[in-house]
């Protein structure tokens, strides 16, 4: 059984990785807490809903899911945090204007979906279950990792092999210089917060077919889950949070299936705050992180 | 004090309807449930079926010629504050005669004192029967969910005899533990012992793990502590583990609809006691489906139909305290109804004297994707 | 008319309850300490009042000075470890510890009574307990932000090294901070549970401290009229969106993010720091034109 | 009064070596020069002498006092200000406030007594205003007691820092170029402020690449290069010292 809540582990692991991702992306580079990333998840599950629905195939549903939720990532940056930057305010005011956003996107939620627990059809993706030994993987599981190495290995690239990353370094440490430099701020924050906005749509869309359920508050349990996530991974760092995600995934199936369950949050809380404590950079944050004033 | 208030409310919707006959009078019903935030699934369909059925029933001069019901309906948002808030408006400013509350019945608990000191009845569908212990003006428009699982645990123990049942249910939801606890305990009193239990939250959606560990234990029975469509998830994601095909899947009465829609082919083979049935052939229920669908668009689910029942049951109840209505008289009404017309179970819905009501529902099981009769 | 009133008291009631959480939390965030604990002080204090004056029949007032108690003890062990962290480092600390306090109160259920919550709790506290509770902060509010303490909160908020070198010990001022902010969580925590019949763990989670957070953060972190304000904002905002039926939570939305938008230092402060720059300039105007 | 005294002091960042075996003294009532090019260490020993970095090796003694291991605070209360080379103020606060939180230091109302407003804590804080304007009268700032900090031009910022440093009444003060971006009348003006505060008994240290300013207000001048003290002695002595003029000046063409 354990190869099973292995397997099951990296995959979930990987979904949580992802929504992490943009979570991570959008704090490593700008210090903002962007709680409306639990929205912009939520989105793309239901642009993806809506796009079977209306009878496109659903690796369309995914391509449109991705730039739908990149594109109100966006919006959200911009009614959000391109108001208060500047004002020395960003890391309490972009909290609660994210918290605003996300408001805003469940009611939209609410509506659309009429309040209830939308599925995609029951054909949408073919059941099949191939068997290696003990473990039992199903296609959609597959998929899902596939779909995430791909996303991942693509991010990698452009955030190190091409200029953005440079871009985005530059803004994120002076945005005033950046410009002198002829990069332009407006561009780097339309990418950042796209990227973001389509990896946390494209994880909606994976939660969404992998567990049959999608809902205007869906969003929240991956919130709290993605914090750990990134305080593990290292705030900001890219393969901190996908190393961590997969971490989370594993040891969560296995505390489900080793420890008993009514104690798991414990235990994770617990695990954060112990991590936090002892190096709060997480296991790859190579990120300066905040600590006190005294002699070093 | 508060009869003058009352006359004055009185006065005042006589001077509002001023050229209408004198005998014609509006007697107010609040509707106090969650139309944005977590629960709105539950508060929105229930406010809708509720509009509905007071635009039926003044259609139909239900209360008597040119008297109508006048409906008050608010969003609590599932929010202590805000349901405090609106409870007081109702009894002090609109002088609704009767409130239809929410759903989650910790917040019920939390307010039934409130009603004590409003004196104003409640009616709702809390999970369960708690907090009719905290409040004499607080009613429950369906059996409490322990008591419709005893015959289904009944069931289990004369007709299926498990035995390897494995028992999932909410941990973080009273209603989920209550009747896992009344389901479980008699199975166990027979001899019956569960060989896997296991909790989950609410808000979980990833049953993965968890369906693995089952599968591994091989039960050949599964008690489904959880909201419809979680249970659906479920029971989709055990099978998709390795469950065998032929478990029996035992669940309670909020399985309804959602449940069957959701689950599809996975959740064959389930028994629950049911509230809401939409084969139901009832001419009652069939006018209300197709009546919900053309104004909402949608079919109704369980919720709907509760919230249906319940404005019958209030508007019943202010029908035989006529003429002048109060809250007691209203409240006495419902204390002692019989035979009510409802859409939830058999049709018929009668209180007793523990403040649990009966409506006939019996233990059903899904064929062929429909709930039938179980033999 | 007075029927009116009546129906807003259980509001003002909340409101009340929402300003003394809101201290709370504005009390570590006014000493730079990005703490979001208050949620798990409140809890702790709730539940031990329920417990004790209802169960083991305590005097409801030498619960709530233990409440306090317990919240104070609470807020120094937990300024211990969290002393070397800052900023969100902090704050995620504190949201495990709140989820961590909130997952146990679930799992103890013979004494917290689980997710059912623990129910039935006398209701010794009013309107007028409320008020008069709430007066008693305002004032040792307003006497610690006039004393050295505020100083020094102030100063550590705006430059940690600065007040290093003045001579404020960022360890024993944060100290301080966690201390006050867990007395006056465990003690509303208690008043809570004396005033609402019934509490469950779930009270005291995430939402409850995303709304400590927000009184603030839309208030003001600077002053003492800040989180009163923020608080009826945040209270009064459902109720004037209640006419907007399914669009009160876009309209919530909307407004948050152009209040933040206008207004980053929040609300009072906001209003605070602009008259003063007016004022500066039109002094300086004055000057300019007298020499 | 006690003299800053610090021996052998060194600091090593990593692998690097950035401040190596400093010797040098900072006797009360007395100006102290520090010079050095840009990067020369300057700033990381202020900042070893008032708590902000660990010494590598080495000993910072105030009189008998060794603070060579002393926390920030201590530092201070121990008779230690300092100004900082890019002005740190309490942005949100005004003047005023900037200055009396210097007063922090000689707060006298216990703890329990600022929590529940007793007379003594409540009769302080009017006192303690009422000085901070007389500084401000000092140092020619009344009339922007009132305003924000943050709204301030840079020559006033510079000025606001320093009373706040001298409102901790400090045996030493460190200042961590305090004329940078000034013109010539206003860092003669300060010249005299800093002779007036000398001669009232605080020994100063004058960390500054501005060597003429140094020379005309210093007896006594300390060069850092590299880290490593190269030379020291009077202006006029250090002014000839040839490693100085190929270190300092040299790199200055």
């Amino acid at each position: 059984m354990i190869a099973q809540q292995l397997v099951n582990g990296i995959v979930t692991g990987s979904v949580y990785a992802l929504f992490a991702l943009g979570f991570t992306l959008i704090f490593g580079t700008f210090k903002i807490l962007n709680l409306a990333h639990a929205g912009v998840f939520m989105s793309g599950a239901f642009i993806g809903y809506f796009a079977v629905l209306n009878g496109l195939p659903l690796w369309l549903a995914l391509v449109l899911a991705m730039i739908g939720s990149g594109l109100i990532s966006y919006i959200v940056e911009l009614g959000a945090f391109a108001t208060i930057r500047g004002s020395g305010q960003i890391e309490f005011g972009a909290l609660i204007s994210s918290i605003g956003a996300n408001l805003c996107l469940m009611s939209l939620g609410q509506r659309l979906s009429n309040t209830k627990v939308l599925r995609f059809p029951f054909e949408t993706f073919p059941v099949e279950f191939y068997e290696f030994g003990p473990v039992r993987f199903s296609f959609l599981q597959v998929i899902i990792l596939l779909v995430v190495v791909v996303l991942l290995m693509a991010m990698m690239f452009y955030l190190y092999k091409t200029s953005f990353g440079r871009q985005i370094r530059a803004v994120s440490g002076n945005e005033r210089v950046a410009s002198l430099l002829g990069v332009n701020p407006g561009l780097v924050y339309f990418q950042t917060f796209f990227i973001s906005g389509a990896l946390a749509g494209v994880a909606g869309i994976m939660i969404g077919l992998s567990f049959n359920s999608i809902h205007f508050y869906m969003g929240e349990p991956y919130l709290l889950k993605a914090f750990v996530v990134v305080v593990l991974g290292g705030l900001g760092s890219v393969h901190g949070a996908v190393v961590a995600g997969m971490l989370l995934g594993i040891f969560q199936n296995l505390a489900v299936a080793y420890l008993p369950s009514a104690l798991t949050e414990t235990i994770i809380y617990g695990l954060l705050f112990v991590v936090l404590l002892v190096k709060p950079s997480g296991l790859f944050g190579s990120e300066g992180v905040q600590v006190g004033v005294a002699r070093r | 004090m508060r009869g003058i208030s009352k006359l004055r409310g009185l006065l005042l919707a006589g001077a509002v309807l001023g050229s209408f006959p004198v005998a014609a009078a509006e007697y107010t019903i609040a509707s106090v449930k969650a139309l944005t935030g977590p629960l709105a699934f539950v508060g929105v369909p229930e406010a809708n079926a509720v509009k509905m059925a007071v635009d039926e029933l003044n259609a139909s001069n239900y209360l008597g010629a040119g008297n109508s019901i006048k409906l008050v309906s608010n969003d609590d948002q599932n929010d202590r504050a805000q349901i405090t808030t609106l409870l007081t408006r109702a009894a002090k400013v609109d002088n609704a005669l009767i409130v239809l509350g929410g759903a989650n019945s910790v917040l019920m608990i939390a307010v039934a004192p409130l009603l004590n000191d409003l004196q104003i009845p409640m009616i709702s569908t809390a999970q369960t029967a708690a907090p009719l212990a905290a409040s004499k003006w607080y009613l429950k428009v369906t059996a409490s969910s322990e008591l419709q699982v005893a015959p289904l645990a009944q069931y289990a123990i004369d007709k299926i005899k498990p035995q390897r049942l494995a028992a999932i249910w909410g941990r973080d939801n009273d209603g989920h533990i209550n009747n896992m606890k009344a389901f479980m305990g008699p199975l166990a009193a027979k001899g019956f012992k569960p060989i896997a239990e296991e909790t989950i939250l609410i808000s979980d959606t990833d049953f993965g793990a968890l369906s693995t560990k089952i599968a591994a234990a091989k039960p050949d029975a599964v008690w489904l502590g959880a909201n419809a469509a979680q249970a659906a998830n479920l029971v989709i994601q055990l099978k998709q583990a390795g469950v065998s095909s032929n478990v029996v899947l035992f669940g309670t009465a909020g399985l309804g609809v959602d449940y069957l829609k959701v689950g599809g082919k996975a959740v064959e083979n389930t028994y629950f006691s049911i509230d809401y049935n939409d084969q139901s052939t009832n001419p009652m229920n069939v006018r209300f489906a197709q009546n919900y669908q053309k104004r909402f668009n949608t079919p109704p689910d369980n919720w709907a139909a509760v919230g249906y029942s319940e404005t019958m049951i209030a508007a019943r109840a202010i029908k035989d305290s006529m003429p002048n209505p109060t809250r007691e008289k209203v409240l006495d009404a419902i204390m002692k109804m019989k035979g009510a017309d409802v859409v939830l179970g058999g049709g018929k819905w009668t209180q007793k004297a523990d403040r649990i009501p009966e409506y006939g529902p019996a233990v059903m099981v899904v064929r062929n994707n429909k709930p039938v009769p179980a033999q | 008319m007075m029927n009116l009133v009546y129906t807003y008291q259980p509001l003002f009631d909340y409101f009340l309850l929402a300003v003394g959480f809101a201290y709370s939390q504005q009390m570590v965030l006014r000493a730079g300490v990005f703490s979001i604990g208050s949620a798990g002080f409140a809890s702790i204090g709730a539940y031990f009042v329920a417990i004790v004056v209802k169960d083991h029949g305590m005097n409801a007032i030498v619960a709530l000075l233990i409440a306090t108690l317990l919240g104070c003890v609470g807020g120094f062990l937990l300024s211990i470890p969290l002393a070397r962290l800052r900023g969100v480092f902090q704050a995620i600390a504190t949201l495990a510890f709140v989820q961590i306090v909130v997952s146990l109160c679930l799992y103890f259920d013979e004494l917290t009574g689980g997710p059912q919550g623990f129910n039935n709790i006398p209701k010794l506290v009013g309107t007028w307990h409320l008020l008069a509770a709430v007066l008693v902060t305002i004032y040792f509010m307003y006497v610690i932000s006039r004393s050295a303490i505020g100083r020094a909160f102030d100063a550590l908020r705006q430059d940690e090294t600065v007040g290093a070198t003045l001579g404020i010990s960022i360890r024993k001022y944060h100290m301080i901070a966690f201390v006050l902010s867990g007395a006056l969580a465990g003690f509303f925590g208690g008043m809570q549970s004396l005033y609402t019949f019934s509490i469950e763990p779930e009270m005291f989670g995430f939402t409850f401290l995303v709304a400590a957070l927000t009184y603030i953060i839309l208030g003001g972190r600077g002053t003492v009229t800040g989180p009163i304000i923020g608080a009826l904002i945040m209270s009064v905002l459902p109720e004037l969106a209640r006419p907007l039926a399914d669009n009160r939570q876009f309209f919530q939305g909307i407004l948050m993010m152009v209040m933040i938008a206008f207004m980053p230092h929040g609300v009072f402060d906001g209003l605070v720091l602009h008259l003063r720059k007016r004022r500066a300039a039109a002094r300086d105007k004055l000057f300019k034109e007298a020499h | 009064m006690a003299s800053l005294v610090l021996s052998n002091v060194s600091k090593r960042f990593g692998g690097l070596l950035a401040v190596s075996d400093v010797n040098m003294e900072v006797p009360p009532g007395k100006i102290t020069g520090l010079i050095g090019p840009n990067g020369a260490g300057k700033t990381t020993v202020v900042n070893m002498i008032t708590g902000l970095l660990k010494l590598t090796t080495g000993s910072i003694k105030l009189g008998d006092r060794d603070i060579s291991e002393a926390e920030a605070h201590e530092v201070a209360f121990a008779g230690v200000s300092r100004t900082f080379q890019n002005i740190r103020l309490l942005p949100e606060a005004t003047v005023l406030e900037n200055v009396v939180i210097g007063f922090h230091v000689h707060v006298r109302s216990s703890l329990f007594a600022q929590l529940v407003g007793l007379p003594s804590s409540v009769r302080e804080t009017p006192k303690l205003f009422e000085r901070g304007r007389q500084l401000l009268e000092r140092f020619g700032m009344s009339r922007y007691a009132d305003h924000p900090a943050g709204g301030l031009a840079y020559g006033h910022q510079r000025r606001v820092e320093m009373m706040r440093a001298v409102a901790t009444d400090p045996k030493i003060l460190l200042l961590d170029e305090p004329v940078a971006g000034m013109n010539d009348v206003e860092a003669t003006e300060l010249g005299d402020v800093f002779k007036e505060l000398a001669a009232s008994g605080i020994g100063l240290l004058l960390i500054e690449h501005n060597i003429r300013f140094v020379n005309q207000l210093c007896e006594q001048v300390y060069v850092l290069d590299s880290g490593a003290m190269i030379a020291s002695g009077t202006p006029q002595e250090v002014m000839h010292n040839p490693a100085v003029v190929a270190a300092y000046l040299g790199t200055k063409k």
